[in-house]
């Protein structure tokens, strides 16, 4: 297919065959220029504008995808071992390279102000950094199931070396993280396999065809080996344990790429391999016997379990960071259920969660390390009343969550929006229902999150602290500003995810600038916000004609029950926030996932202590004659073939 | 094709120079060290030789005294063969003791070492494989005994029992073989097999051969020695014992399978002792608490992988099991250095990484390798591995799962004793700050490993060709037969 | 029963002998004893295996044809693998005695355990490079 | 405390200072709408200090029901417009009560209930209760009687907002236009170091009933000690953590 | 764009006066109930112009002012979204989860409000709020959808003429009894009345969120109540009621569902938190469970 294209364009002189190579190697050029560069902090400034100008590039290859280009080859590929290896762009992984080096930009702009300078070494923070992207990037333009497998180990690697960076603690975490991350990377490593033992290639055609080719048992196998091995890095249900404290623990720009988009790559693979490769209606038809339900649906339970649970975990964490990472698990889950669902609908509002959450919960994780910039601490129940001191950290702090939440002005409402409407025209009532419930956790536990750290009680020792600098705080600002502009007119967000969704197949959303229009229900952004913000000036309207001027007062003129309100007495409340719903579902979290955990290592230590007993008891001569007899036996009785 | 009289050089040349050495020795003092050196040297001239004249002529092979099969003893060279002299000779160049080692002991042990294991991997003859196997084990009871603690003399007594046990048992085989082929010749043996060793007394010869020989190839019932040994003998004797020796023990089985005994019990049975082999030494590795405990554990895992992959029948899991034994060869004896400098339990080693941080990256590097981490040499030799494993019957899809969740065991403890190098904080003596000079040959053992890793694909298709080489077994026998003169 | 089943039945059975004799004896000096039983045990198999019924001793002297002798191969092996024994046992006894010099005891039980409680001692104990062990 | 007895300044005649922008027409109309409205909504915050408690219920249930002429009970002083102290006032509750009617919305009421605000009544001698509630703060009105019926509440309440709808029932301008007075009688009463934590001159500031009495000789003291603003804290304030009382 | 300026004006026009009546129907309801004669007809209206036009206004900062205008703003945009008999407003722009979460933003900007005064009453009060949302909101939403199965779409302009096409008959309270019968339960709830009303519960949190509201703060929270019992009563007259077909019959069905809650609100103490989830979560979610599996049954 020749690449050229008919109509005259001004990107038509640049070969496209190249710009992912440029991609590529400006990302490898990148990586280990920091990584020798090292400490000089225009390291950091450096490596932003780098990323600035691969944005530049990947609009470029965007404009190419958007206007019929199927993808974008590159020149890199090897013969190895009977097996060529290829790398190519698709829209797919171009929407998701698009995030990478979005969140990154943003991540080592914030790293590179005074943020960096205060950290121990952060020229390494920014060569992992930068080695993440080159990782994620391979990944994302795999073309065949070996460079996928490839890509995906330099990916989970990139995200342990980059996690390790916080010392202490961080490191037990990412240990932790590197077991999940090999367990799951393994599981893969079995399922190519077998779809190489059926069809004898490792390209994508081979994976379709190896589908149709296998048993209905096989391709049960091979479900499960994909959906665990991706499910791990998306931290879907079982083996979820690991994100929280891994990702919260890293430091704070790594983190908050680490974030936005670090756990989506499983989610890109998910989507490469179950949906657009196998297909939906292929998965719909592998049906669990006595039950009407289907390896889909089942998958879609697990998203929603996945949505629902680490999201009332979260309600309970009294750490900043912590309630963030169990956030970004839980909405998770609102992504795959988005595309698993199969209507063009469902595909783009996953899509464009995945859009939306990378933009809020990066903001929002600036906005914590800002306050842990100025503060020294994330923990809920140290901080309070900082809104007069840190304004525009606010200000992110309540877009974000107002986003994380997917209330009307903000971005985030436009994709669950969409997700439910899928969902109910689908016909899933309790995933709807299920969806809903996150929602409303989601909602008190980020209240909780604004509360503790920004109203109420100004502590003494946080008197005099000052707005964070503006290095940090304009990142943050122009992410909370691009979820509010994308939440106000969807429709941009929306041409992003089309260039995706065209990739995975399937139709297409009919969509405009301000969202969507159904015969059973549209959506018009546009007017929503633009008739909140009117009835908001209304209401300013009447608060400042009507009734006499304001008189602000101090935060002791309270009223306490007559009580003498001072600085030495701590009234703010914030310790265990929800007592009332603590009752209620306290006794629901018996931690079972944990405890099966600790059951698996206990299990190993067993196991292994056994084989060390077995191997010092003096008289191995005596195994030697007992594994003769038995031998003897086993091939007298003309060793049943295996 | 033609008959070499170079081919007997690799195996006379060192056998000859470790008779001479004593003499040199007692009559001059430092030229014991050096004669020992010329010799491996010239060794290694020779075979470096005859592998290039074998790879370009093909497989060469030659009758001792002009008599023919049934009763002479045949030697036979191909490229499997001459891959693992070199590699033999490679290692005993490099662990050389480098110390001011007055007694001659140790390097006539290492140049017997290294004839009778050229020995026992280019002789045709079953008979010969046994004598050589004979020489080899006791070469590598006088070494291990060399590290002169009185733990390195009990470990290497025990050894010495287990093993002269096993050979026994192996000769009782190689009688069984001769009352019912016959023959001892492989190539004649190869002919008759089929009709012959086909019941249960080809199979009882199978089992006795596979214990008397796993001994060495620390297969699973009889490979408890390892861990004393690898403990007390010095740093290079062990490596050369892990990485390099027991690959010759596991090539000889390799031998037996393909043309003596290719039945399917055989394969079940060499595949089963892999599988546990594969468990007994992840598992406990995971539960060793000092390094030099945890990597002969891993060694006697990693050698399980390498017998699963030989009991893949065909000539895809022959090339896997080479592929994984050429690794192993490179890796496992850097990780001994490592353990050798870093005695003691592991989480006194907290801090490490700032002490030596070269050493821990290296460290790190060969984890990764050994675990299967895409860019490095091991992800392909497991990628291998699985390839034939997966290709063959449901039996094998165990296995593989098996050496899948040995990975990830692998990867637990060799990262939480990294976990310990890098996160813990500096308290108690740490790792004492050395030079790397004492790891050159750690180093060096590195550097192949990164070299390897960009020359993949050329190793790849040699191993593949050595394998479809060594697996057609009428042209072995044929030229065994009939080119011998 | 004639001399073949002899031959056979004293060969497995000097081999039995040395076996229980290495398994069961706490003393190394008698473990190493069954470990000579058990070599012999299996040379003897292997001359039982060339053994043919009341045929001559392969010597050719003129006139003999080769058919009615005894398979010389065999023998040729076991003298071999006398040899192999021999070597195998010097260097047992070598180093019995050097064990005996260093532990004071040749009780391979004890052995064990003495060099089980060393190496915990020496091994997670004292870390640092080993007093004596030339690298 | 002081030892010497609180000093009873005389108290000028309360007249109704005529508001800068109201001879407007428009102004005008919407005060006099305004007022027409506050006197039909009362929100009464009962300080049921001593005895007179039990009398106010009824007032509020349906034998009385003050409701229909829209006054209804309310439970904090931001929100209350009427502040119905009942019965005796200990010195302690006095500071309470101070702090409550500082808190409330101008334009606020006060009516003493029962005889003990007016003159103490059967505690007339006791060293412990304050005599008259308006040298501390302005009363409007006040219902004689110890332990007057709830027909009285009713007659004061009507009777309160008869004087709402016609303007004049204005003592909260007092508080701030004589601030310094009440200031003093309160300080002679608790003491120099008494302040609260509303910053009453800065509102009277703020919304212009700034006045020659409101700033005096015992506000010279209040600046020194307020600690209205947070930085104006003294430095021997122990660090955080030592006495930090978390409330239950 | 011209078209909606009318609907824009007079939507929340309609809403709040309406709601003005429907406070004062609460209020006389409890004085009868009380036997009382109950506030004067135009009670609300004084109470509403005398907080603003107290003279002192009392603000905690910036973000208690800007929670002020969040909350009338967001229950002005939703009284545009919510369809009446003569005014459709932008009811084809956004359909019902739209309106569902725009009524979630004046709660959302009431809690940051309240939390700025930095008052433990009123932290306490939101949280409890907050709690009572989950409570009644999982129901309410189980109703929702079942009758959103059931119509086939979420325009609400649609479900009304759904419901009007076959008369009483084919009202959702007809068609899904069950459904109609969990959800009045819950926007019980909604309403934060007696038995449901811990976040304003005077006794123990001192009237909760409004404890540092106070002159027009105050006032606004009063608007915000009538705006809030209209646009309950109507959402449920939408879905379950038939909607509005003439002005006084819809009037009618709205005054009928917040009569049937104000009038067991008097006779009912107050929950506990815990105890209000946990029936919360049982009767009205189980009847509305059984209505939804009824509607998903045909």
């Amino acid at each position: 297919m020749s690449l050229l294209l008919r109509r005259r364009f001004f990107w038509e002189e640049i070969d496209l065959m190249s710009l992912l190579d440029i991609l590529l190697l400006v990302a490898a050029l990148l990586a280990s220029g920091l990584f020798v560069l090292g400490r000089g902090s225009f390291a950091g400034w450096l490596a932003t504008v780098v990323y600035g100008l691969m944005l530049a590039v990947l609009a470029i290859a965007g404009l190419a995808l958007d206007s019929g280009v199927a993808f974008i080859p590159s020149a890199m590929s090897f013969e190895i071992l009977g097996r060529n290896l290829g790398w190519r762009l698709d829209g797919l992984g171009w929407f998701f390279a698009l995030l990478t080096v979005g969140a990154a930009f943003f991540a080592s702009w914030y790293g590179s102000g005074e943020w960096g300078r205060k950290q121990k070494r952060m020229g390494l923070q920014h060569a992992l950094l930068a080695l993440n992207v080159l990782a994620m990037l391979l990944l994302l333009s795999s073309g065949d199931l070996l460079s996928l497998f490839i890509g995906w180990e330099l990916v989970s690697w990139a995200a342990f070396a980059i996690m390790t960076q916080g010392g202490g603690p961080a490191v037990a975490a990412a240990y932790r993280y590197m077991i999940y991350a090999l367990a799951g990377a393994m599981a893969v490593f079995a399922a190519i396999m077998l779809v190489q033992n059926v069809t004898g290639g490792l390209g994508f055609a081979d994976l379709q065809t190896a589908i149709s080719a296998m048993s209905t048992a096989q391709v049960w196998v091979l479900f499960i080996l994909f959906a665990a091995g991706f499910g791990v890095k998306m931290a879907l249900m079982p083996f979820h344990l690991w994100q929280a404290p891994a990702y919260s623990e890293t430091p704070g720009a790594s983190s908050a790429f680490l974030n936005a988009v670090s756990a989506r790559m499983g989610l890109f693979a998910l989507i490469l391999v179950l949906v657009k490769l196998t297909g939906l209606e292929a998965l719909g038809s592998l049906a669990i016997p006595f039950t009407f339900m289907s390896a889909k649906s089942a998958l879609m339970w697990v998203a929603a379990i996945t949505m629902v649970v680490p999201t009332f975990i979260a309600l309970m964490q009294t750490d900043a960071r912590m309630l963030l990472t169990w956030h970004g698990i839980g909405q998770g889950g609102y992504m795959l259920l988005g595309v698993l669902v199969g209507t063009s609908l469902g595909t783009a509002g996953g899509l464009m969660h995945v859009f939306n959450y990378a933009t809020y919960q990066a903001a929002l994780f600036l906005a914590v390390t800002a306050v842990i910039h100025r503060a020294g601490t994330s923990d809920l129940d140290e901080l309070g009343g900082l809104i007069t001191r840190m304004p525009w950290t606010y200000v992110t702090l309540l877009m974000g969550i107002i986003g994380l939440a997917g209330l009307p002005p903000m971005n985030g409402f436009v994709s669950k929006w969409m997700i439910y409407k899928s969902l109910l025209d689908g016909g899933q009532p309790l995933l709807l229902i299920m969806a809903f419930a996150a929602t409303l956790g989601t909602i008190l536990s980020v209240y909780k999150l604004i509360h503790n750290i920004f109203l109420g009680q100004l502590r003494r020792e946080h008197q005099h602290l000052k707005e964070a600098p503006v290095s940090m705080v304009l990142p943050m600002l122009i992410l909370a500003g691009i979820g509010f502009v994308t939440g106000f007119m969807p429709g941009l967000a929306l041409n992003i995810t089309d260039i995706a969704q065209r990739a995975i197949g399937g139709d297409m959303l009919p969509h405009h600038l301000g969202g969507v229009t159904l015969a059973t229900g549209s959506l018009n952004m546009l007017w929503v916000v633009g008739v909140l913000i009117g009835a908001i000036g209304a209401g300013a309207l009447i608060f400042y004609l009507l009734g006499n001027r304001r008189y602000e007062v101090h935060q002791f003129d309270n009223y306490a029950g007559g009580h003498f309100l001072s600085a030495d007495i701590r009234y703010h409340f914030s310790h265990e926030f929800y007592p009332g719903l603590a009752r209620v579902i306290g006794p629901w979290y018996r931690g079972s996932i944990v405890r099966a955990e600790q059951g698996i290592g206990i299990l190993v230590n067993v196991a292994g202590d056994l084989w060390q007993a077995v191997f010092r008891v003096a008289y191995t001569p005596l195994y030697m004659l007992l594994v003769v007899v038995l031998g003897l036996v086993f091939t007298g009785s003309w060793g049943i073939v295996p | 094709m033609n008959t070499v009289p170079q081919i007997i050089f690799p195996v006379a040349i060192p056998l000859i120079a470790a008779f001479l050495l004593p003499i040199a020795g007692r009559c001059h003092a430092g030229f014991g060290r050096i004669f020992g050196r010329a010799a491996v040297l010239v060794t290694f001239l020779a075979s470096a030789l005859l592998a290039w004249q074998v790879a370009g002529a093909g497989p060469a092979s030659s009758a001792m005294g002009g008599f023919k099969a049934p009763l002479g003893i045949v030697f036979y060279a191909d490229n499997l063969a001459m891959a693992f002299v070199l590699l033999l000779n490679i290692g005993v160049w490099l662990f050389w003791p480098s110390g001011d080692e007055d007694r001659s002991g140790p390097y006539t042990l290492l140049l017997t070492l290294l004839g009778g294991g050229a020995g026992l991997v280019l002789s045709g003859d079953l008979f010969n494989i046994f004598v050589f196997y004979e020489i080899v084990a006791v070469a590598s009871y006088g070494l291990a005994a060399s590290g002169g603690s009185a733990a390195g003399f009990g470990a290497s007594l025990r050894y010495l029992l287990l093993s002269a046990l096993g050979s026994s048992l192996a000769l009782m085989g190689i009688a069984l073989v001769y009352a019912a082929a016959g023959t001892l010749n492989l190539a004649d043996l190869a002919l008759l097999a089929p009709d012959v060793l086909r019941g249960p007394p080809g199979a009882a010869a199978f089992l006795l051969l596979l214990i008397g020989f796993g001994v060495k190839a620390e297969l699973f019932p009889v490979n408890s020695w390892v861990p004393e040994i690898y403990a007390s003998a010095p740093v290079r004797v062990t490596s050369l014992l892990a990485g390099i020796v027991s690959k010759l023990a596991l090539i000889v089985i390799l031998r037996f399978l393909v043309l003596v005994f290719p039945m399917p019990s055989a394969y079940g049975l060499l595949l089963t002792l892999g599988i546990l082999g594969v468990l007994a030494g992840e598992l406990a590795a995971y539960r060793a608490r000092d390094l030099n405990s945890t990597f002969a554990w891993s060694s006697i895992a990693q050698l399980g992988v390498i017998a699963i992959a030989f009991s893949i029948p065909g000539p895809a899991g022959i090339a896997a099991g080479i592929a994984l034994a050429l690794h192993h060869a490179v890796v496992k004896p850097a990780f001994f250095f490592i353990a050798d400098k870093w005695r003691g339990d592991v989480k006194l080693l907290s801090g490490g990484a700032r002490t030596s941080p070269l050493v821990a990256a290296l460290f790190v590097l060969l984890s990764l390798s050994i675990i299967g981490i895409p860019p490095l040499p091991g992800f392909w030799a497991k990628y291998l591995l699985l390839d034939a494993a997966f290709s063959s019957s449901p039996a094998y899809w165990l296995a593989a799962a098996v050496v899948l969740a040995g990975a990830v065991v692998e990867g637990a403890y060799l990262f939480r004793a990294a976990g310990f190098f890098y996160g813990g904080p500096q308290k108690g003596r740490g790792a004492a700050l050395f030079m790397p000079g004492e790891l050159v040959p750690a180093f060096v053992l590195g550097a192949v490993l990164l070299v390897a890793m960009f020359a993949i694909a050329p190793l790849g298709a040699y191993i593949t060709s050595m394998a479809v080489q060594a697996a057609d077994v009428p042209a072995i026998a044929a030229q065994i037969l009939l080119g011998g003169n | 029963m004639s001399t073949g089943a002899v031959l056979y039945a004293g060969a497995i059975g000097l081999f039995l002998i040395g076996c229980y004799a290495m398994v069961a004896e706490r003393h190394l000096i008698r473990n190493i004893l069954g470990l000579v039983l058990v070599e012999s045990g299996v040379n003897l198999l292997l001359v039982a295996v060339g053994f043919r019924e009341n045929a001559a001793a392969p010597i050719l002297k003129a006139g003999q044809s080769a058919g009615m002798m005894v398979d010389p191969l065999p023998q040729a092996l076991v003298l071999t693998a006398i040899v192999i024994g021999f070597g195998v046992l010097a260097l047992a006894l070598a180093l019995v005695v050097r064990v005996h010099q260093a532990y004071g005891t040749l009780d391979t039980r004890e052995v064990a355990r003495l060099m089980r409680v060393e190496r915990e001692a020496s091994g997670p104990g004292a870390a640092g490079p080993r007093a004596g062990a030339k690298s | 405390m002081s030892d010497k007895l609180p000093v009873i300044e005389d108290q000028p005649e309360i007249c109704r200072s005529v508001d800068a922008g109201e001879r407007s027409v428009w102004t005008r109309v919407m005060n006099r709408f305004a007022d027409h409205c506050r006197a039909r909504s009362l929100f009464v915050l009962h300080y049921c200090t001593g005895c007179g408690a039990i009398e106010l219920p009824p007032t509020i249930t349906s034998r009385f029901d003050m409701e229909r002429v829209g006054v209804s009970p309310m439970v904090t002083p931001r929100q209350a417009d009427i502040l119905l102290i009942t019965g005796y006032l200990s010195i302690k509750t006095l500071k309470r009560v101070i702090l409550s009617y500082e808190q409330m919305q101008s334009p606020k009421y006060v009516i003493g209930f029962g005889s003990c605000t007016i003159n103490g009544g059967m505690y007339w001698n006791s060293y412990a209760t304050v005599k008259r509630l308006d040298q501390y703060i302005p009363a409007d009105l006040f219902i004689a009687g110890c332990m007057p019926r709830p027909e009285a509440v009713q007659q004061v309440l009507l009777k309160l907002m008869e004087d709402i709808d016609a303007g004049k029932a204005n003592g909260w301008q007092d508080y701030y236009n004589n601030y310094d007075r009440y200031l003093g009688n309160q300080q002679a009463l608790f003491g120099e170091s008494w302040h609260t934590p509303t910053d009453v001159i800065a509102e009277a500031k703020h919304y212009g009933y700034l006045a020659d009495g409101t700033m005096g000789r015992h506000t010279d003291l209040l600046l020194k000690r307020a600690d209205y603003a947070l930085d104006r804290v003294p430095e021997d304030y122990p660090e955080r953590g030592k006495n930090e009382r978390r409330l239950p | 764009m011209m078209s909606y300026v009318a609907d824009f004006i007079f939507m929340p026009l309609i809403a709040f006066v309406t709601g003005l009546g429907l406070v004062l129907m609460a209020r006389r309801v409890r004085a009868k109930i009380e036997r009382r004669v109950g506030p004067p007809v135009l009670q609300p209206i004084y109470d509403i112009v005398k907080l603003y036009a107290k003279k002192t206004q009392i603000s905690h900062g910036i973000m208690h002012d800007l929670s002020i205008m969040m909350l009338l703003g967001g229950f002005i945009t939703a009284e545009i979204f919510l369809p009446v008999p003569g005014f459709d407003g932008l009811a084809g722009e956004g359909d019902l989860i739209t309106l569902i979460y725009i009524m979630m933003v004046p709660m959302l900007g009431l809690a940051l409000g309240v939390g700025s005064c930095a008052n433990p009453n009123g932290s306490i009060g939101i949280s409890r709020a907050l709690t009572a949302m989950l409570a009644y909101d999982i129901p309410f939403i189980i109703a929702v959808t079942g009758a959103c199965m059931a119509y086939g779409t979420t325009n609400l302009i649609e479900i009304v003429q759904i419901q009007q096409a076959g008369g009483p008959a084919s009202w959702g309270a007809a068609t899904m009894p069950l459904l109609a019968f969990g959800g009045l339960l819950a926007v019980h709830g909604m309403m934060g009345k007696e038995p449901f009303e811990i976040y304003i519960a005077p006794a123990e949190i001192a009237t909760g969120p409004m404890v540092e509201m106070s002159g027009k703060y105050m006032g606004a929270l009063f608007i915000m109540q009538c705006f809030q019992l209209y646009t309950i009563g109507v959402i449920y007259t939408t879905l379950f009621l038939g909607g509005g077909e003439n002005w006084p019959f819809f009037l009618a069905k709205v005054f009928a569902v917040v009569f049937i809650s104000v009038a067991v609100t008097n006779v009912y103490g107050r929950f506990k938190t815990d105890t209000m989830i946990r029936w919360m979560w049982k009767w009205p979610t189980g009847i509305a469970l059984a209505g939804l599996a009824l509607v998903m049954a045909n």
